[in-house]
């Protein structure tokens, strides 16, 4: 479902943020990704969601070689992922629940279908009495489960999320966490990066790690959760 | 606060979502782009007014500034008669003569008019209008010819002259002067007039443009978040076009709002103005046929600089 | 990358910077407002071009109009001689007679001027204009009072009736109809131009505003991070207030730039006029004293724009 | 040095943030503050920097009760206190250096020893050579360390962190904690809002607890760091 092939990514200036980056995800499979501050994490699920082209090597994702898709197919595959953004990235202006609804309104689903399917996300991640704040009336964590329920309610086949659990304490961090592992079970593909070892091992998937833009490590934590 | 997390297995994943827009899709979006760029000048009244009213004005001048010269047009056309030319008939010239000589002229392609004068009907004028009654009175014959007033069409130089040559024509009277000095008023009001009216327009494109690039870069986040999330460049762009609309059409209400006052201002003095002319002269405003062409064209003009401005702006943040 | 921590210990901490402001730092801090205000201006080229264009154009537009009116003024008066009364004397008046006549007029006050035409250079200028010279050759004598042409001042009313009045008047000839025409066309104009121009004036001061208020808006996130950092209400101020400086100033260059174009456009048609007018009236354009009064008044116009939408506009983001 | 006495914060909606909230820190003490996503640890911070004002209660800070702070010594106040924001608020259009240069600019200091400190501060959280990037080409726990570096700068006396190391992995997190631990050593008072139980442990510093806007827990842990 996802896969790299000798990826690298130089961004203007110089800098390699990734390079000889291969692996592959199956379909319904979830993995981490960790690394240290700017070792590329972002970078790696920004090329999975077509937010940045590679410079070399080749990104497949859902059976498309991304590298073949014209700019004006870049819509199409960003509306087949969800992503959870490191910082939100929510409009202030808008509510609660017109942020989370912003993307069954680009795939043109229906007024009333939107109303059920936004609450559903919200309740998922707790926030379902907030849906008329705006979002500065919201914790930081607040706003991160927000930006989780936006990825998850129009149900994309690939999901990714960067650092979803950055600002939420250890409970609230390992439940959304769970809530990740329950969407791979039912068949979508889920990528998180992630900072958090205790948690991740704890979570017993696959785990990439990442160390100034290569990949140093790849392996399957033994012990599965407490 | 809830800190509940929702236990029930979600459903499972829907199939990618293709490209099925189907008219209902369709038609939810344009709906949602309507009432969301609607609800976005509603929601900053204050910013939206000013914007409004520089438009508005930016509009209203260069409507202002073409009636005017549709007025002045008018107003010129009764003018135009002092460039008339007086043939001064060779004294003796019998009635049928006269009336022949008229008719040949009236015939002509530069002619666009002929008076014929009779020596009696320019003696009476000749007593009442030059004080000379009294010297007149001396006058045992009439010395006066008849005068032919020719209303010349386009330039009266050639015809001045061929009057001029004609052996029936004891003189010709051109004030050519006049004439001239007329002229190059009309041309420098005109000249001038095209240079306001084009400053005016290019002023309002101006205004026009920058509000919506101005606009594009305060909304750049939504933007930037609407192409994240998989948005077509025709949804995002769209709330920008139904903006834009709505300022052009909001904007050309106003400014036929604004002609109305500038009318009601003027009323007064345009009323003395013709009845000096003894009404021969009437002042216009718009029609409503115009009216609706002026709130066509300002919508139009909304929807195009937003569409200008648009393609122009919103490029950013997608890769190549 | 570098994942090196500096292990030095810190040195210890400052003192609480209390309000010691220096002369020094306060020049620092305006020299870093002035810079950062053109730098801002400098890094966003094509906005900045857009913006000067519509205050230029805002500018630009009054004044021409103002020196429109101005040149229109200087016309206007060569026109005035349209209103001279023409007073026929009583055929025979001596000619000492008719100069006594004549200077007693020329002593009133509602007078500017008196021309005395003798009844040999009437009938010259009668012969040479009219094209009656074949049927003036009969007459045996000169049958022509003496003209005296008053040019008045002031309402010309009173002075037509009390010379009509004078037994040494025959008639009175004063062209009521022409002048009361002149008057409205005249009063009509000026009602116009000041229309317009207040018009024109409120539009500018609306774009500046407008322009300075969107400039506040697209800046909002810098200046709230400003206040979170603790700054001063004048500093996140400053910079604003340089900006409209720059704009204010720019703008009274372009504009300047734009009538001198429109001078030049206008050359060729203002000559013939002024040829026309036997050159004895002359168009004229800005002066230095006034170009500089106009960019003064402009780098004022936009610093005082700058700061009553800064003033309005920068009250977010602090608590109460 | 920094003292709440009965403290309640309700937000305009009629939210209840904080509520009977009183402890006090010394000066060039060190603490942290701890509890769930929305527990109110920012809106804690936010009263002590003056962001927001407290609807009850008094808050001292510098020795000054805030409540008798009137709108024009806001700024002052703000200028004594050194904040790192949970959602980084750097300038996107200005490069790392004059993102920290900010306070040393609005405190009027001198271009040359302004120069000095800034790259003193840079070099403290390790980002010295990226001095000329603009922030939006960093990573997410770089830009966090700009913040950082904003924040101590100017050596203010009060030093206020929320979740400063929210994006960083654990090593890095570590060491930027003891950077804290190092300011509070020569003098500052230093606060810190954090979700990292484990590492707020091992610092062996005061912790407080927070549990819907009421303090639950206000202890010192007894191992002090690996
Ligand atoms: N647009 C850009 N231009 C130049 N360099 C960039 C750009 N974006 C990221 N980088 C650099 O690439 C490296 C990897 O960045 P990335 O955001 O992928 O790191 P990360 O692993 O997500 O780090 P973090 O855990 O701090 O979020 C960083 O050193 C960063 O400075
Ligand atoms: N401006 C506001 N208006 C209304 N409610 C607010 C506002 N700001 C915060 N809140 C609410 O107050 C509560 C406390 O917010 P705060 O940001 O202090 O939490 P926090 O402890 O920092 O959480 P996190 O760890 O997620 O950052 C939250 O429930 C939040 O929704
Ligand atoms: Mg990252
Ligand atoms: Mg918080």
């Amino acid at each position: 479902m996802i896969a790299f092939d000798r990826v690298g990514k130089r961004y203007p200036n110089g800098f390699d943020a990734l390079s000889e980056l291969s692996f592959a995800l199956d379909a319904g499979e979830m993995a981490f990704v960790t690394g240290h501050s700017g070792a590329g994490k972002s970078t790696l699920l920004r090329l999975v969601a077509l937010l940045e082209r590679p410079t070399r090597g080749q990104v497949t994702v859902n059976g498309r070689n991304l590298g073949a898709v014209r700019r004006r197919g870049i819509a199409r595959v960003r509306r087949g992922v969800g992503m959870v953004f490191q910082d939100h990235r929510l409009l202030l202006d808008r509510s609660v629940f017109d942020n989370v609804a912003l993307p069954l309104v680009i795939a043109g689903v229906p007024r009333e279908e939107m109303a059920k399917r936004v609450r559903a996300a919200l309740d998922k991640v707790g926030l379902l009495e907030r849906e008329k704040s705006a979002p500065s009336m919201l914790s930081a964590g607040e706003q991160q489960r927000v930006g989780i329920a936006r990825a998850i309610v129009a149900k994309p086949p690939v999901l990714i999320a960067d650092e979803p659990t950055g600002n939420l304490d250890p409970q609230l961090a390992a439940e959304i966490m769970g809530l990740f592992g329950e969407f791979q079970q039912v068949g979508t593909t889920v990528l998180v990066a992630s900072h958090d070892l205790p948690l991740v091992k704890r979570m017993g998937k696959r785990v990439l790690v990442l160390d100034h833009g290569r990949l140093i490590d790849d392996f399957q934590p033994r012990n599965t959760g407490p | 606060m809830n800190r509940r997390i929702e236990k029930n297995r979600p459903k499972p994943a829907a199939p990618e979502p293709r490209g099925n827009f189907s008219l209902r899709a369709w038609r939810e979006q344009h709906l949602y782009s309507l009432f969301s760029s609607l609800g976005r000048l509603a929601a900053r009244p204050w910013a939206t007014a000013l914007t409004l009213a520089v438009l508005g004005f930016a509009l209203a001048l260069p409507l202002l500034f073409w009636l005017l010269l549709d007025n002045a047009r008018g107003l010129a056309g009764n003018v135009g008669e002092a460039g008339a030319i007086s043939a001064f008939l060779k004294p003796g010239t019998d009635v049928t003569a006269v009336q022949a000589f008229a008719a040949r002229l009236r015939a002509r392609a530069d002619v666009a008019a002929v008076t014929v004068k009779t020596p009696e009907q320019g003696l009476d004028e000749f007593r009442e209008r030059s004080g000379f009654a009294d010297a007149l009175k001396v006058l045992h014959y009439n010395p006066l010819p008849a005068v032919l007033i020719v209303d010349p069409r386009g330039d009266p130089g050639p015809l001045a002259a061929q009057l001029r040559a004609d052996p029936a024509v004891d003189q010709v009277q051109y004030d050519a002067q006049w004439r001239q000095r007329l002229n190059a008023i009309l041309v420098l009001a005109l000249r001038g007039a095209q240079v306001l009216a084009g400053l005016l327009a290019l002023a309002a494109l101006l205004v026009i443009g920058n509000t919506v690039r101005q606009d594009i870069a305060g909304r750049s986040e939504e933007i930037a978040v609407m192409q994240l999330l998989g948005a077509e460049a025709g949804f995002v762009r769209r709330p920008f076009l139904y903006s834009g609309f709505w300022y052009g059409t909001f904007a050309g209400v106003l400014s036929l709002m604004l002609i109305g006052i500038v009318q009601v201002i003027l009323a007064a003095p345009l009323a003395r103005l013709t009845a000096a002319y003894d009404h021969a002269f009437a002042a216009h405003g718009l029609g409503i046929a115009q009216m609706l062409a002026v709130l066509a064209a300002s919508a139009a003009l909304g929807w195009l600089g937003a569409f200008l401005a648009a393609s122009r702006h919103i490029v950013l943040g997608q890769p190549r």
